[in-house]
């Protein structure tokens, strides 16, 4: 990136020599240097999907509730009586590796602007995560900095965080993941959308002055992998700033309460640049853009730098000349900027101007709707011959005490709470299963209507097998929120891959967009929005494949006392609802914690009693007092949480000792009083009575409540200490 | 009686509050801290949240907002005048509770409920409950540690000034059940006349079996039962 | 002219930062440091050069509202 | 020996802190102030009294805890 490097200017942007031809094609001749700063970032990876965007068509995005698919700022459901919920998932990976803190701040600012971009109020985040071992200390450094930086710009914005997930794998130490989810709701007569409609309509910039910040970080960051190199891109570090952010969230909805703005766009990845053309192309408009009455914050910007800086907190409205005075009222009230920085026009064109010249004059649709496309090679890796062939579904025998309390002492099974105890949970008394269960569970105040919302990935079984990873990665989060007693409604996905110009990378991608779209289809639930996260690769080694599915589970009304994990008594019954699939222990728990492996081949979804089982644990949800999946550690670890939440111990039989640690799909414990369960049109069989100070496993041996607890709660303060 | 909720730039905590006085029945309604009276009210609420970004030192910057003078003048007459949580740190900011507000012992945000045992029930926050009465109560702070100099906490500990403190289920004050390091389990105080009351838990955050816990109910109730109190004086 | 003022916890008063900082550097094996604290400091860029009365200014901003007289004191100079 | 540890933002990088110290200074009717930044300071009482081993150890400790490297700046001073 220095000028030593004789390199021409596109290529230090990022651009290959085809994709510069087709600028010149574009323009008809060479383009300005603010132009091709604009094409440069606009169409990188990140912004441009170039690599992702011709087979992301395959998921299947369309039901009669869908008001908004993929393709805007969020994905909007219907949610009936006038209500809609919008949800979108981003990543901010790279960020997060250079600056932790700030990385993941920024990273829920971003996804935050993308819901009420839609009309909608935030009310809630979810932060799947992925680090390397935490042994390491650096691990725990960027494991620290990354949740005091969710903690400290959610909690300060005032949107409380409601869960995520988190795992542990040596391929993450250098390139650690950090994704966010946000969930908003808005009435039907709110939602905005970024189109820029109307000749003579004023683009207002709101919100924080421009500097220099992440002045190529679309492109770079996000866009190219890591190497020694990286701290030559330190610069680019952005700050959050969670106060502006929530001044301008609710300047924005009051805005929107009194239809002052007739189309909206957050300024993330390519800033002025993308929000500009956006706008434009997508009310098939042109625009004029002044850039003399951007508010900056350094001097001496270029026309490129400001075209292209990624300063956080900011949005353009459009607004009808009517309008222009109220709004700038409505940012006053709020101490916040309001520039008049363009003029829609006709014709297509985005002109932009500084100190009076012409700096840029393009086509606004050309910076998204003409990007490369490119359909790379795909090849199947030869990794996973030999991994299918060692893999064994016998689990070596053991001592219960022992591989329970290894597993239980897991940072990625144990107590999550030192993580979400640092985020806000509770505010706007929406939150009726907290954080600790498999999916939290939101009623929407003054409705009966509630939303459950799970984030799920399993990067090592995606690794085994993309395919199947990815559609048991749907079947597992739907069933998730099915026991807080919704019905899967709608997914977002955020897809994280290694380098996409690999094939077997390319290969890894396409079987989990396969895997994915098969498993909603036979849901019936659609893909409403998602996000790639390419080039998650330092020094040449890629992350596993790690898939990230966000489910939205809605009811209506919702359960009266819906199922919790702490509301096992003594006598009660304990039941397994699901399959009796043989074992499953490909990319378990137990083969990781105990054996240190990694191979064999999961199973398959079942497509015949997967759905079934998950519309009967929506069905039980409104009587039985605990459901729970069975997924990471199995049976014997699903056992085990409830006993250490519910304070009470159990005497569970005719489990084998490889039962207890599989992962196989589609199953769930269920707990009830005496009189057992309700009829079910799936299997469904008893295992065992809650009693006692033990989890007591009866030939396999037992250990006390007490003792499993202690190691569950202390294994992720004690590494973090 | 109708009590103002007031909404500084940061402020995330004001509609929970109106819904929790909802719920007993107080009439309450939002008030923008760029106006400057507060006719009509006969009680004011300091909301939770961050009030300009609790930039510089939490609550600092929002006591010179232009509705302050009318809260100042509101404690002065001896009406209630409730802080929680940012609202807290705001009292103790303009001099109107004694104390300050600083950073956890551990330095992490603490979001979780937590049990405070009542210490005295002439406040506004207390007037409805029983000295020794042990309520669970979300806690959700990062500066939540409450100091003051020893010649301050032995004063309003004498005087009464000590509204809760945080302790185990049964009521035992101990060093455990302290969350955040706060001076002698500290979590809320009083002015010498009890009107004016802060508290860093949220009650308005237990206010239906729903949500975990009702007891937020008896600490919002007292704000017009303190009302009626003072009223029948 | 430059002001810069530094802002201290009173003395006697719990200062969590340093004593955590405190902690973590003897976990890193830096055994020879006894103490540590936490300040903060502001720097104002003003108008003028009267530093006296930059001064008498500086010292009234810190007594309304840059510092909390409860818990803090606070030293002002004139730095540039 | 006591050290005074100086940490800065890196310039270029907002500021919001200071920016919003900076408008409730206006605010409050102090206009001569023109820009406002935030810092803070770490006290450090060290054992021994060879200051340059002293700062070297020192610069060791903001390059692991003390400071953040990609966005801050800091200046190590003996200061008594
Ligand atoms: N990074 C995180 N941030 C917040 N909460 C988390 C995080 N990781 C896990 N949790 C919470 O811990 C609980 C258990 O997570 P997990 O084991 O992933 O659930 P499941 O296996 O049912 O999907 C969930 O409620 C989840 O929201
Ligand atoms: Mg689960």
């Amino acid at each position: 990136m220095t000028s030593m490097t004789a390199e021409p200017a596109h290529r230090q942007l990022g651009m290959t020599d085809e994709e510069y031809e087709s600028v010149i094609e574009i323009l008809g001749r060479e383009p300005r240097p603010a132009e091709l700063a604009m094409y440069s970032v606009m169409w990188s990876e990140h912004c441009s999907y170039k690599s992702s965007r011709i087979h992301l068509g395959r998921f299947p995005s369309e039901a009669p509730w869908v008001v908004v698919g993929p393709g805007e700022n969020a994905g909007v459901v219907d949610l009936g009586d006038g209500w809609l919920a919008a949800l979108r998932i981003e990543s901010h990976n790279h960020p997060s590796f250079v600056e932790p803190y700030q990385g993941a701040a920024t990273g829920v600012g971003g996804i935050l602007r993308d819901i009420f971009t839609m009309g909608a109020r935030p009310i809630a985040v979810w932060d799947p995560l992925r680090f390397g071992e935490l042994e390491d200390a650096h691990n725990r450094y960027l494991l620290n900095g990354v949740v005091s930086g969710i903690a400290g710009y959610g909690n300060a914005v005032g949107v409380p965080t409601l869960g995520g997930e988190i795992e542990f794998a040596d391929r993450y130490a250098s390139n650690p993941l950090v994704n966010v989810m946000a969930l908003g709701i808005l009435k039907r007569e709110q939602l905005v959308l970024s189109a820029a409609s109307g000749v003579g309509n004023i683009a207002v910039l709101l919100g924080a002055a421009t500097g220099r910040d992440g002045i190529g970080g679309a492109s770079i960051l996000a866009s190219a992998s890591f190497d020694e190199q990286s701290g030559a891109k330190r610069p680019s570090v952005q700050v959050g700033d969670p106060f502006e952010e929530k001044k301008l969230i609710e300047a924005c909805l009051e805005m929107y309460e009194r239809g002052l703005v007739v189309g909206i766009q957050d300024l993330g990845a390519a800033g002025i640049s993308c929000a500009t053309s956006e706008c434009a192309a997508n009310g098939g408009m042109g625009m004029d853009v002044d850039l003399d009455s951007v508010p900056v914050r350094e001097e001496g910007m270029t026309a490129g730098e400001i075209l292209m800086s990624e300063s956080q907190e900011r949005m353009l409205a459009i607004v009808e000349p009517k309008s222009v005075t109220d709004v700038v009222a409505v940012a006053n009230k709020w101490d916040i900027n309001a520039s008049l920085i363009g003029t829609v026009t006709e014709g297509g064109t985005l002109r932009v101007r500084q100190h009076g010249e012409l700096v840029a004059e393009l086509p606004a649709a050309s910076l998204s709707d003409d990007a490369p496309k490119y359909n790379r090679p795909t090849a199947r890796p030869q990794y996973l011959d030999n991994l299918w062939a060692q893999g064994s579904d016998e689990a070596a025998a053991g001592d219960l005490a022992d591989v329970l309390l290894a597993l239980l002492d897991d940072p990625a099974i144990a107590d999550r709470s030192w993580i979400y105890q640092q985020y806000d949970h509770q505010l706007f008394l929406n939150t009726v299963v907290e954080p600790g269960h498999d999916a939290s569970l939101l009623r929407i105040k003054g409705t009966e209507k509630a939303l459950a919302v799970s984030t799920d990935g399993h990067g090592r079984r995606c690794y085994l097998d993309p395919r199947r990873g990815a559609a048991r990665l749907v079947m597992e989060s739907a069933l998730n929120v099915a026991v807080t007693g919704t019905k899967p409604y709608a997914v977002v996905d955020n897809l994280n891959f290694g380098n996409p110009e690999k094939p077997e990378i390319m290969w890894q991608f396409t079987e989990t967009v396969e895997g994915m779209s098969a498993a909603c289809e036979l849901l019936g639930v659609p893909v409403i929005g998602g996000n790639v996260s390419f080039y998650n690769e330092t020094d040449g080694v890629d992350i596993y494949p790690s898939p990230v599915v966000g489910m939205l589970g809605f009811a209506d009304p919702m359960p009266e006392n819906p199922p919790r994990l702490d509301r096992a008594e003594e006598d009660m019954e304990i039941w397994i609802v699901g399959p009796d699939a043989a074992p499953d222990l490909a990319a378990s728990a137990f083969s990781r914690v105990i054996h240190g492996r990694l191979d064999g081949r999961p199973a398959d979804i079942d497509t015949d009693l997967g759905p079934r089982v998950i519309a009967a644990a929506t069905e039980l949800a409104g009587s039985v007092p605990v459901l729970h999946d069975v997924s990471v550690g199995g049976v014997a670890v699903a056992l085990a949480e409830i006993a250490i939440r519910s304070e009470c111990g159990f005497t569970v039989g005719n489990v084998d000792w490889s039962q207890l640690w599989s992962e196989a799909p589609h199953r769930l414990v269920a707990v009830c009083p005496r009189d057992g369960l309700p009829e079910l049109d799936v299997p469904a069989r008893r295992i065992g009575t809650m009693g006692g100070a033990t989890l007591n496993f009866l030939e396999h041996g037992q250990i006390a409540v007490e003792d499993a607890t202690s190691i569950w709660r202390e294994a992720l303060p004690r590494r973090m200490a | 009686m109708k009590i103002a909720v007031v909404i500084f730039p940061g402020t995330n905590c004001e509609h929970d509050v109106v819904h929790g006085l909802d719920l007993i029945g107080v009439d309450a309604e939002l008030v923008f801290h760029k106006q400057t009276s507060l006719d009509g009210f006969d009680g004011v609420v300091l909301p939770g949240g961050f009030a300009h970004g609790d930039y510089l030192r939490t609550g600092a910057i929002a006591r010179f907002s232009p509705i302050m003078d009318s809260v100042v003048a509101m404690a002065d007459s001896g009406k209630p005048v409730v802080g929680i949580c940012n609202g807290f740190q705001v009292l103790c900011e303009a001099g109107l509770l004694p104390g300050a507000l600083v950073a956890n012992r551990d330095l992490s945000f603490i979001c979780k409920p937590v049990n405070l045992r009542v210490e005295s029930n002439t406040s506004a926050l207390t007037a409805g409950a029983n000295v020794g009465d042990v309520v669970r109560i979300p806690l959700n702070s990062y500066e939540g540690n409450y100091v003051a100099d020893d010649e301050t906490l032995g004063h309003i500990e004498a005087n009464g000034q000590v509204l809760f403190r945080y302790s185990d289920g049964s009521g035992t004050v101990t060093d455990d059940a302290n969350p955040n390091g706060s001076a002698r389990n500290i979590a809320g105080v009083s002015n010498e006349s009890g009107n004016v009351a802060g508290l860093m838990p949220h009650p308005e955050r237990a206010v239906e079996q729903i949500l975990g816990s009702m007891d937020g109910l008896l600490l919002l109730g007292s704000i017009p039962a303190f009302f009626d109190l003072v009223g029948a004086k | 002219m430059k002001i810069r003022i530094d802002i201290r916890r009173k003395e006697g008063l719990s200062d969590p930062e340093g004593v955590t900082t405190q902690r973590a550097l003897q976990n890193l094996g830096y055994d020879g440091v006894t103490a540590t604290h936490f300040g903060r400091t502001i720097y104002l860029e003003m108008e003028g050069d009267d530093t006296g009365a930059a001064t008498a200014e500086v010292e009234a901003m810190c007594r309304q509202l840059l510092a909390n007289p409860v818990i803090e004191d606070f030293q002002i100079e004139v730095v540039g």
